[in-house]
């Protein structure tokens, strides 16, 4: 049987294009020797060795294709890129566009502030100027929490995850807020960490997947067996730490981040569900603004 | 070999000739003049088809100029023209302005083409320029290249509009002087002048125009010395001081 | 002041951000130059001729290109092209089409509205003279253009043609928004990577300035000469 | 291609929950005619300036140096791109002041607006100056003798001869320039102004409705052109010389 | 009251004036004349400071051109200039070209400044044209406009650099007219000009120069009678027909 979609394409062509971001550590970074690694990157590959073996194909090339949030969407319709090898929040609204791999990971959206500014909520931030990144469900989840609460703050959008960041160590911002795996990691390579702190209220609930072109029910079916058969076998722990249990270039910083529970349940029981109910309790920010969005 | 009939041409609500009839035989040499705004370089240039016409019609060697899916490029390769400002192609040598015709119209071989514009620029008195641009020659060599430039597609018939009237007054000879020679050797030529020394010499047959009419056509010595229309006399008093 | 600013970075990363920055800088403007000018000629025959259908097609789409900035351009043509290839070829899915090659054909079709005015303009300068000639030798219409006209209009233009490149050369700098790896982008992601955008920026402000410098200069010497020529 | 079309977006609410998709637009419409409106401002009256000053007459030692910084001022900002500019003043500049003013000057909320206009201010400045240069050498020396014989000073010359003339002579360059810096101004996208280009941008991003939103940028893109060159026409004719061809075929 | 005395001007390297001295007394009518290029025009132009000179003296009315601290504008404001292309300002009327040196640098009232122009307009034949532009108007209009434009700053002394060779042969009496009605009426004057008739009807002083030199100096008499410089007689020679 003739594969279809994108099992085709790679024949076709005998490249893959994996979209890869500059700055997601460590899911999917730009190291010091120009070459783009990560948490994702790694599940990508597994993908790819997955497809090329299905494909009875001897070498399969590899093209990183930078990408940003903003549009990363449009380019996976596109065709630019074939697999997303990121942080991407796997919600309803993206999967009417995209499809999504099982989820590899779970975050919450927090705020990261300096200690010396004193943010532990996003109430604290009334008035103030606050930094997201074009093309997140952060950026989108706080204008709307910035209306729905009256918080009167300026947004500033930075274009990727290290602009936004640069906003807050520039003093340009009071907070950034992000997923909270991501901000431990820039708090963590920043000139001094100890300057930093990300608040305890968590805003959300989201699940990161590996995102595949929609409508690709073959190359969807064998990300799914290969990303389920790899999360339960022995392997997994070992690529888990290697990223957030070990020191990771280009710094060698160390995240110390132990596996969260969310991920542990999920990893038990993989699934690409959109819904945040399925993998923790959701916060009441998320709660207001989901229903807003029902009705 | 030439047979222009009933001619007639507009520009917009303008007509610019009006039933022009004439015909030039072959190794005749016909000298067109008039006032200025006449029509005689449009006449001129309706003869290969560089000013389409709207009435009558012209008969060049048996094609018809006018007619639908007449092959233009191949007619105006058959017909040598000289212009008032010489136009030679100022980013060309001169060799290659008396190749380039040669090569892509007639597909006549580098060499070949080479060896004949070379002939012809020495018929012309020039050989030995043939490696400068033409802005490095004076206004009688350019129109002398123009004029070998149109000789090397060995043309049945030549044209000339105002050859020598965009020359300093000691470059005029130089150019009518080769002029002459060839109408001597018995080239067909059209030639719109107001050198009537030239009409003179070699002229056997002279169109006088005005506003767009041919008022007289005939021989050079009736022309010259027989009565003629109030226009012509007017004209030829104004011209020859 | 400067004390806490380290521009060691630069030192680091000089040699990467030239070999690969520079490279598909270059890359891309001299490509787009070369696509451009040549679509640009066609434009400006199709602007210029009589059949009136064609030449309003023509303008109209030069003006819609003059109409709308660059980056707008760039975002459709990064969306759109895949499917424009697919399109093209009748292929059933879009067409995997990268950075560089979108924002090629970007660049191509984007500067071409630029380079068909300057043409325009230089083959109206030319004299109908040099037109009539070259059809009295019984040349065809492409071999009148491409013997005759456009070889003077071209030389004529020159200077303005290499200004425009110039300023082609500053714009490339924009697809920095696709993530391309061209020199801006890449000394922003190494700026960010390392925090050091003053050093990087400042950096990359003085590469283009002497880059575009000498090559303006280079072009006002050519203008005087092309001046004497004519 | 499978592609949803729907232009029905426009009319739905965006992320903020306040505005419309088409209102969100229309925001970004309004920050890019200020930004372009400021810098234009900018642009006229630094390219006027730094114009003038390089037909200064060279015999004197003071109009050489005029002449040279001048010269120097258009090399620099024409000769980085604007991209690279607008990082300049938006990165770098607030971190060369002194720390407690470059503090107060990065929490300015309009920081990117600031940065944007001034950048294209700076920017479109050089290219005017060169055309205002233009203009007044075009004159051709004869007018500023004219002007020198009356008495007028070599200011008042400028101010009531030379430079009306000269703005007259150069006006269509300058409508392109301000069409251009309408254009330039989407490139504040990249430091975070939300224009035009920006708010197109981000209506993709929220809706992924990419084309509807790309096509209505392009729409009023063509509109804001058609609309300042019918403006230009007009004040080209309104100050037309008059008893010149300028003035129209009447 | 203008008093040059061994005036010398380079350009870069080129010396375009040697060592010109002259003077003219109140009253004076001072025609200078010469073949194009030997500086009578930077001559003139030295006089009233537009061009800077680097060796000797003009001493104009008491006060020195050359020196520092000169307030220019306002010796130039009590010198009138008539130029060879009027140089009208064209974007302002013919009412405001009057008024403008008024109202800048004498600082006369609006209402004083359009009086007294529209006197000198009307005594240049042109009342009930201030409302037109310079572009509407002829040549020879210009040029008197220019001449009231000049008068109406109540000048000590009138130059005109050539100001009739700019005009249409039937201008040049209307321009001429005026100027000698001037002369007669005991404006002080230096006319750059080749128009003899002019010269002989209210010179009082004829200069001629060639390369940058005053090779004569002397009365008009003296000029076109007696015996002068071979240059002056071979230039006299060609300009009288
Ligand atoms: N392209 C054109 N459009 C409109 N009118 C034209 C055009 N070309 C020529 N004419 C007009 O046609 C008339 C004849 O022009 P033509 O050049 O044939 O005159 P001519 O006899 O050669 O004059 P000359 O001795 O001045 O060259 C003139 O009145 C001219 O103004
Ligand atoms: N700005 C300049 N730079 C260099 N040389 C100049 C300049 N202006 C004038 N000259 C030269 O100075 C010489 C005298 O010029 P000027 O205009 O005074 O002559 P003129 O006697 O008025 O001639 P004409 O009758 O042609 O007006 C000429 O040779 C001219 O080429
Ligand atoms: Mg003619
Ligand atoms: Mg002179």
């Amino acid at each position: 049987q003739e594969p279809t979609g994108t099992l085709a394409k790679i024949k076709r062509t005998g490249t893959i294009t994996l979209g890869v971001r500059d700055g997601s550590v460590p899911f999917s970074y730009l190291d010091d020797k120009q070459q783009y690694l990560g948490y994702s990157v790694d599940l990508c590959m597994k993908i790819v060795t997955a497809a090329q073996k299905q494909l009875g194909m001897t070498d399969v090339k590899v093209v990183m294709q930078p990408v940003t949030p903003a549009n990363r969407i449009p380019l996976m319709a596109n065709g630019t890129i074939d697999l997303e090898c990121g942080s991407a929040t796997n919600n309803a609204e993206r999967q009417k566009q995209v499809a999504f791999a099982p989820t590899m990971f779970v975050v919450a959206n927090k705020l990261l502030a300096r200690k010396a500014s004193n943010i532990r909520s996003l109430a604290d931030m009334k008035g103030k100027t606050l930094v997201a990144t074009a093309g997140t469900t952060t950026l989108k989840q706080m204008t709307i929490l910035n209306n729905e609460m009256g918080l009167g703050m300026t947004i500033l959008i930075g274009k990727d995850h290290p602009e936004s960041f640069l906003m807050l160590e520039t003093g340009r911002a009071v907070a950034e807020a992000n997923d909270d795996i991501l901000l431990a990691a820039q708090v963590a390579a920043s000139k001094n960490p100890a300057d930093y702190a990300i608040a305890q209220e968590a805003l959300s609930v989201e699940p990161y997947g590996i995102m595949l072109r929609r409508d690709d029910p073959e190359f969807k079916k064998l990300a799914d067996a290969t990303l389920t058969r790899f999360y339960q076998s022995d392997d997994y722990p070992k690529v888990y730490a290697k990223w957030f249990q070990s020191p990771i270039p280009p710094k060698g910083i160390n995240l110390n981040f132990p596996m969260p529970p969310q991920l542990k349940a999920v990893l038990a029981k993989p699934t690409d569900s959109p819904d945040p109910a399925a993998y923790a309790a959701v916060p009441p920010a998320q709660q207001a603004a989901a229903k807003k969005k029902a009705k | 070999m030439i047979d222009i009939k009933n001619l007639s041409k507009w520009y917009g609500h303008f007509q610019v000739l009006t039933e022009c009839s004439t015909s030039v035989a072959r190794g005749d040499v016909m000298v067109i003049c008039g006032p200025s705004g006449s029509g005689k370089s449009t006449l001129i240039k309706t003869v290969n088809g560089l000013e389409p016409f709207q009435q009558g019609e012209i008969i060049v060697d048996g094609t018809s100029v006018g007619a639908k899916g007449t092959d233009l490029p191949a007619l105006r390769a058959r017909i040598g023209m000289v212009f008032q400002n010489f136009e030679l192609f100022p980013h060309l040598s001169v060799c290659d302005n008396l190749t380039l015709g040669q090569i892509k119209v007639l597909k006549r071989s580098r060499d070949e083409a080479v060896e004949r514009g070379l002939r012809y620029l020495d018929r012309v008195g020039l050989l030995g320029q043939q490696d400068k641009y033409p802005n490095q020659l004076s206004g009688g060599q350019q129109q002398r290249v123009a004029i070998a430039r149109a000789l090397s597609m060995d043309p049945i018939a030549m044209l000339f509009d105002e050859p020598t009237s965009a020359l300093d007054p000691e470059m005029i000879n130089e150019v009518l002087d080769v002029m002459v020679g060839l109408a001597q050797e018995g080239m067909t030529m059209m030639v719109v002048t107001h050198e009537m020394g030239f009409a003179r010499k070699v002229a056997n047959r002279v169109v006088f125009m005005d506003k767009g009419r041919i008022l007289e056509d005939c021989g050079k010595d009736e022309f010259f010395g027989a009565p003629r229309s109030e226009r012509a006399k007017d004209f030829l008093a104004r011209i020859i001081h | 002041m400067f004390s806490q600013f380290d521009f060691d970075v630069i030192a680091r990363s000089w040699v990467y951000l030239f070999q690969v920055g520079m490279v598909f800088t270059l890359k891309l403007t001299v490509l787009s130059m070369l696509g451009g000018v040549v679509l640009g000629t066609l434009l400006a025959l199709a602007r210029l001729s009589s059949w009136a259908p064609l030449a309003w097609l023509a303008a109209g789409y030069v003006n819609l290109m003059r109409a709308v900035p660059l980056l707008l351009v760039i975002f459709w043509f990064y969306f759109l092209v895949p499917y424009i290839g697919a399109w093209l070829i009748g292929a059933a899915e879009p067409v995997k089409v990268g950075a560089f090659w979108s924002a090629l054909v970007t660049f191509i079709l984007f500067q071409a509205a630029y380079y068909c005015e300057i043409m325009r303009g230089g083959i109206q300068a030319i004299p109908r003279g040099q037109l009539l000639a070259a059809q009295a030798l019984g040349m065809h219409y492409w071999q009148v253009m491409g013997n005759v006209v456009l070889p003077q209009a071209f030389r004529n233009m020159l200077p303005v043609l290499l200004t425009q490149t110039i300023v082609l050369f500053q714009d490339v700098s924009l697809v920095y928004v696709l993530s391309a790896p061209d020199f801006v982008g890449l000394a922003s992601k190494v700026a960010q990577r390392d925090g050091r955008l003053v050093e990087m920026y400042l950096f990359v402000a003085l590469v283009y300035f002497v880059l575009c410098s000498a090559l303006s200069w280079l072009v006002r010497r050519l203008q005087r000469r092309v001046a004497i020529i004519r | 291609m499978n592609y949803h079309w729907n232009w029905r977006i426009f009319w739905e609410e965006s992320p903020d929950g306040v505005r419309t998709y088409g209102e969100t637009l229309i925001d970004g419409l309004q920050w890019t005619l200020a930004a372009a409106g400021c810098g234009w401002v900018i642009a006229l009256v630094v390219g006027v300036l730094v114009g003038t000053l390089r037909t200064l007459p060279q015999s004197a030692p003071i109009g050489r140096w005029l002449r040279l910084a001048g010269n120097a001022y258009i090399e620099v900002f024409r000769n980085i791109p604007l991209l690279v500019q607008m990082f300049l003043w938006y990165f770098v500049a607030p971190e060369l002041l002194p720390s407690s003013a470059g503090a107060w000057v990065k929490v300015l909320p309009n920081l990117p607006f600031v940065a944007a206009v001034v950048s294209l201010g700076f920017y479109t400045s050089a290219r005017v100056a060169v055309q205002v240069t233009a203009g007044i050498e075009s004159l051709a020396g004869g007018q500023l003798l004219a002007a020198l014989a009356v008495g007028l000073s070599r200011p008042q010359a400028y101010r009531y001869v030379l430079l009306p003339l000269a703005l007259r002579v150069i006006m269509p360059p300058l409508a392109s320039e301000g069409l251009n810096i309408i254009k330039n101004s989407a490139v504040a996208l990249t430091i975070g102004l939300v224009e035009l280009m920006n708010s197109a941008n981000a209506i993709q991003e929220f809706s992924f409705q990419t084309f509807e939103a790309f096509t209505a940028a392009t729409v009023i893109y063509v509109a804001l052109n058609i609309i300042v060159v019918m403006g230009m026409q007009w004040l080209e004719r309104r100050l037309a010389l008059p008893g010149t061809l300028a003035e129209g075929m009447r």
